[in-house]
């Protein structure tokens, strides 16, 4: 297997743009009450989810979190089927069940309790390495997940049995409103280093350096090498949900002027980027209508979760 | 005043009567104040003793019970009560032991406080009522608001004047609900036993003697207090409604002289049907009465708590599920 | 045969059956085999599907919840059932609920064995009868073990026919204990309800009709037997037996089949009283048969499991103690 | 503050002694029927307790686990005591309740659940730092516990806010009967350090050499430089519990062979330590006999573990 080139910028940008305009569209409505819930939305993360998953070849397992939209639309999810079960429709991904944060489709799985499905994640690993698959299991999760305990289980077990994950942190410095410097002692590439997992780091929005990275370490994955990881520091735009930001407005500005957005429109001819730009808005809207007009999620469709019977 | 209000003010009155009471929690700084804001007010205020912690429940927990060990009375928050299970073993193994382990020489004066239920779209991990998991754990007592009378003295009398290990339940729900204070109600009669955690008896003022009792905790007791009206006033049903604010370990003094006279209960609960919390009370009273007693659960269907309204509203009892029910056991 | 060997002779057949059973736990390499020796031999005929891991049990049910999401069929080894809160949150918030989260896309089919019970001085963090926490889990099934019939092809059906998490519950003083086939025993009429997980009803061979059922699993089950056929001959005290192998969700309609002609139920359990499993047993026969039932419920005391003899002994339930429930009931 | 000098020779060979012969003790008298439950040895480990606690001050706290009787009786627990906890007696440490692993006395608590008390060390550090009162925790755990993912929730909140603790990590190189490399990545020191707390580490049964590593990093504790580390590699002798010990006899010799007992014997005139083995003797048989003539715990004596009555 050798190192492949990154998609090309258009390709990388419209995918990150899908995610933006997305996201904000799900901010804006969220006053008018079509939603369930919560969200917790991706803006200014995007060159995470996207240059990683450009790594990710079918079959290869996504394990993500709370703030999973990026992440399931860079894998390849519907943007109409997510906008369809953030409004509780019965075409939503999990048919309404499981809302913004619970999120299931082919290889892909999101969870709310954070840090709990890191486990999951290295015993998918250890699942394909049995079965000789050559799959990946791409795990995400944040610098506030960090705090729990059950990831350095799971990182101990990956390590000790050399499993095929790609551990993806996200550090966007903040766990909900809690600076990094309240929740975290130490350095974040250290937490794998104890465990003898090797990590890159970047302190980078941008789409291809974070693709190259990731592409090197899920090479060493998928040829055997064990796990890697992968420490991205980055910056989230909004809020950590909905309304509730506390951090300095200045400190947001600083960052939202290192936009991956822009840094990637950059690299493309103006006037495609608008036609994207349009074809992305379109797209956005066209989910949002449809999802809008399917009918509700119908109690009738409710199963139990086991079979009672014996 | 609601009970967000009730709650908050009495965080205040705590950590002000006494420098032992130390509140512990995930992002409970100011101005932010906790997910559901109870904490707000609480770090400017009392900059040294509140302390916001790593997303670590676990920890959070244990460190609460070190705290208390050393004499400290200390709060923990879990911001969403679906992640208390991470502290499962905390809970039962330490914080609910040592006293009894050590013979009583050490005390864990420990609140472990935590918003519970659905109705808010939240799904499957932010929706749940898994306190019915820790009842019956030998040495934690389990408490439950509701805005009868006054949540913040019941959260009080379990910071500063218990030193057990408690976890206190609060609906989220609950949080924006007005308090019925225990003299100002003119449409129920308001009886009231105990002092620390009491138990209430309501009626609807005016009514008949009783042919149902019905018991119910937090946000479902506020569900109750509708049904028992509606029961009265549309199918003239008349019921009692027994109230707990200590659900587990559960007294049913009161309960069981209502029941004298009516032998038919009806429980309602939130969490799931199976092994909740109405099972307990009703085996409790069945031991009691003998063979005369005609009883009934309301509960949440045996299924996680879905995401959609429709689903949800399924999923989780309502007021007209207990009017049901109870008409039901009257016919 | 003993429930050791039983156990252990199921666990290397489904092995030899199908390669997509795996299984994992803390110290089960042989020679060691286990704490309670259940895996003796694994590790030899499999040794790359038996996984000895590190002291992690969230991680291990995490694992293993991601091991049987790719089709794997898991069995995780809780070294004591004590451990088994540390993996709450794995099992009541991944495990039970994703195949539901998922629409039935996704199934977990996982097996998490661990021994119970107390009876041999291990004291308060080895010793006790934890399942009670996780009954009534919407999505968990739990089973228990007994002698009776073939434990071996319960833990079969669980690993390789069910594609549901399952908590799977050996009571440590079983190990030792010979099987009770469901043919050859002379002192017992035994009746079988259900394949996979069935459910047992017993009575004194040549008894009368039974005045009293009552139920219980695990090693209670044990003692329960021995308390019948003391009742009989000693007491003319006769009584049915019920014994159900899987406890959550639990069938009651053979108990009810009894129940019909004895109107009295006693449950047996060795977890602590409040919130126990009978709690539940009970609540659901007064709600089917209404106002007829006599109950009552042996269990152990609410409090830790001590260390010493007198006092463990103290606390936890006995043949006596099931003898003179009965009587009283009866009298 | 300043570094003390450790206590003479004599000392500390009888404290290890003490440990060694009643634990000897212990072993010997299994079978015999007369303790309930099981128990769990430090022969071979002594120099680690006797070494470290030497340097604890009246009033600081010691956190134990399942091998607790050395920390026990290097803290200052009587023997006769714990005698009679591991026979069920009336006068035990507990009464009888809690048996070998679960010992409470004063500022000492031990307990059976791997990992579990870490965090309440860590937040009896907390609370000793806010009440100001200069005391120390000791917080004592093997390798095998590094397994347990709230130990690393702990070391995260000792190091944020940078609490009185010092984690004494014995590395026996086994976890009940798996071998470090079997359940541990990386390296011990490394698991502290992901933390920021600062490591001191040795390979030594030399209770002098213990108890230097140990003072200097309790004065740092002690001074306010927040949480320290103490890696010992060490071994036992002895089965994990009883009769469960599948090592390599050849391995157990060769650790044998440098024994803490020896080594500390060497400094001191042979006379004198024969005297005090026979003292020690004498002193463990005396707290046996006495135990085993005390009467056992009575059930009128259980209490319940919260008073029910709102
Ligand atoms: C077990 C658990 N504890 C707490 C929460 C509440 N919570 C949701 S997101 C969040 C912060 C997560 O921070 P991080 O891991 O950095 O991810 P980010 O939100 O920054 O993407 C918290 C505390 C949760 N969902 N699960
Ligand atoms: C939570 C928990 N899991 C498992 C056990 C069972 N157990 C008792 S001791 C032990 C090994 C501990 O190894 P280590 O921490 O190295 O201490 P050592 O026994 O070597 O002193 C295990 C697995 C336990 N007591 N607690
Ligand atoms: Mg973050
Ligand atoms: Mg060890």
């Amino acid at each position: 297997m050798t190192l492949e080139s990154p998609p090309d910028d258009v390709t990388l940008y419209r995918q990150m743009l899908r995610i933006r305009r997305f996201e904000e569209k799900v901010l804006a409505s969220f006053s008018s009450g079509i939603f369930y819930g919560t969200t917790h939305t991706y803006i200014g993360q995007e060159a995470d989810a996207v240059g990683v998953l450009a790594c990710h070849e079918e079959g290869d397992i996504v394990v993500s979190n709370h703030r999973c939209h990026g992440h399931f639309l860079a894998y390849g999810g519907s943007m109409h089927a997510l906008a369809a079960e953030l409004m509780g429709r019965a075409t939503g991904v999990t048919g309404g069940r499981g809302g913004s944060q619970h999120v299931q489709w082919k290889d892909f799985y999101a969870n709310g309790i954070l840090g709990g499905t890191v486990p999951l994640a290295v015993g998918m690993a250890l699942a394909e390495k049995s079965l000789n698959t050559g799959r990946v299991v791409f795990a995400f999760m944040g610098d506030g997940t960090l705090g729990e305990g059950v990831v350095y289980e799971s990182l101990n077990m990956a390590s000790l049995w050399s499993l095929p994950v790609l551990f993806v942190l996200e550090n966007n410095r903040y766990a909900q409103t809690t600076p990094i410097q309240l929740h975290l002692a130490g350095e974040i590439s250290d937490r794998f280093q104890a465990f003898a997992i090797p990590v890159a780091e970047a302190e980078t929005v941008d789409v291809i350096e974070v693709f190259k990275l990731a592409q090197e370490a899920v090479v060493k994955v998928r040829t055997g090498e064990g796990p890697q990881a992968l420490v991205l520091h980055t910056y989230r735009y909004g809020p950590h949900s909905k309304g509730d930001d506390t951090r300095d407005p200045e400190e947001v500005l600083k960052y939202r002027k290192r936009d991956p957005l822009q840094l990637q429109a950059n690299r493309i001819d103006p006037d495609l980027c608008k036609r994207v730009e349009v074809e992305v808005e379109t797209e956005v809207d066209e989910a949002f209508q449809r999802a809008q007009n399917d009918p509700l999620a119908d109690p009738a469709s409710l199963t139990l979760p086991l079979d009672p019977t014996p | 005043m609601n009970v967000l209000q009730a709650l908050n003010g009495s965080l205040h009155a705590c950590m002000a009567e006494s420098e032992r009471v130390y509140f512990l929690g995930e992002d409970i700084l100011d101005p932010y104040g906790g997910a559901f804001k109870v904490a707000q007010g609480l770090s400017t205020a009392y900059p040294d003793r509140v302390i916001t912690t790593p997303v670590s429940e676990a920890g959070i927990v244990g460190l609460g019970i070190g705290m208390a060990l050393r004499g400290l009375n200390v709060v923990v928050e879990i911001m969403f009560g679906d992640f208390i299970a991470l502290a499962a073993d905390q809970i039962i193994n330490h914080a609910a032991k040592l006293r009894w382990m050590s013979e009583d020489k050490v005390r864990i004066p420990l609140v472990i406080r935590t918003p519970m239920g659905g109705g808010r779209g939240y799904g499957p991990t932010h929706s749940q009522t898994l306190e019915k998991h820790f009842l019956g754990v030998p040495g934690l007592r389990v408490l439950a608001v509701t805005t009868i009378d006054d949540p913040g003295s019941l959260l009080k009398h379990a910071i500063l004047e218990d030193n057990d290990p408690i976890l206190f339940i609060e609906h989220k729900l609950l949080y924006t609900k007005a308090l019925q204070p225990l003299n100002e109600t003119s449409e129920f009669n308001l009886e009231k036993s105990g002092e620390r955690y009491p138990v209430y008896r309501l009626k609807v003022a005016g009514s008949p003697p009783p042919t149902l009792t019905i018991t119910a905790y937090g946000y479902m007791a506020e569900l109750a207090c509708q049904a028992l009206q509606r029961l009265a006033f549309e199918y003239e049903v008349f019921a009692d409604l027994v109230v707990p604010t200590q659900i587990s370990p559960f007294d049913h003094h009161l309960l069981l002289e209502s029941l004298a006279h009516t032998n038919r209960l009806l429980t309602v609960e939130e969490g799931s049907h199976t092994h909740g919390w109405g099972a307990e009370v009703l085996a409790r009273v069945v031991e009691a009465l003998g063979p005369r007693l005609q009883a009934k659960r309301v509960a949440a269907l045996d299924m996680p708590i879905p995401t959609s309204g429709p689903l949800e509203k399924t999923v989780i009892p309502d007021v007209e599920g207990i009017i049901q029910a109870a008409r039901e056991m009257i016919s």
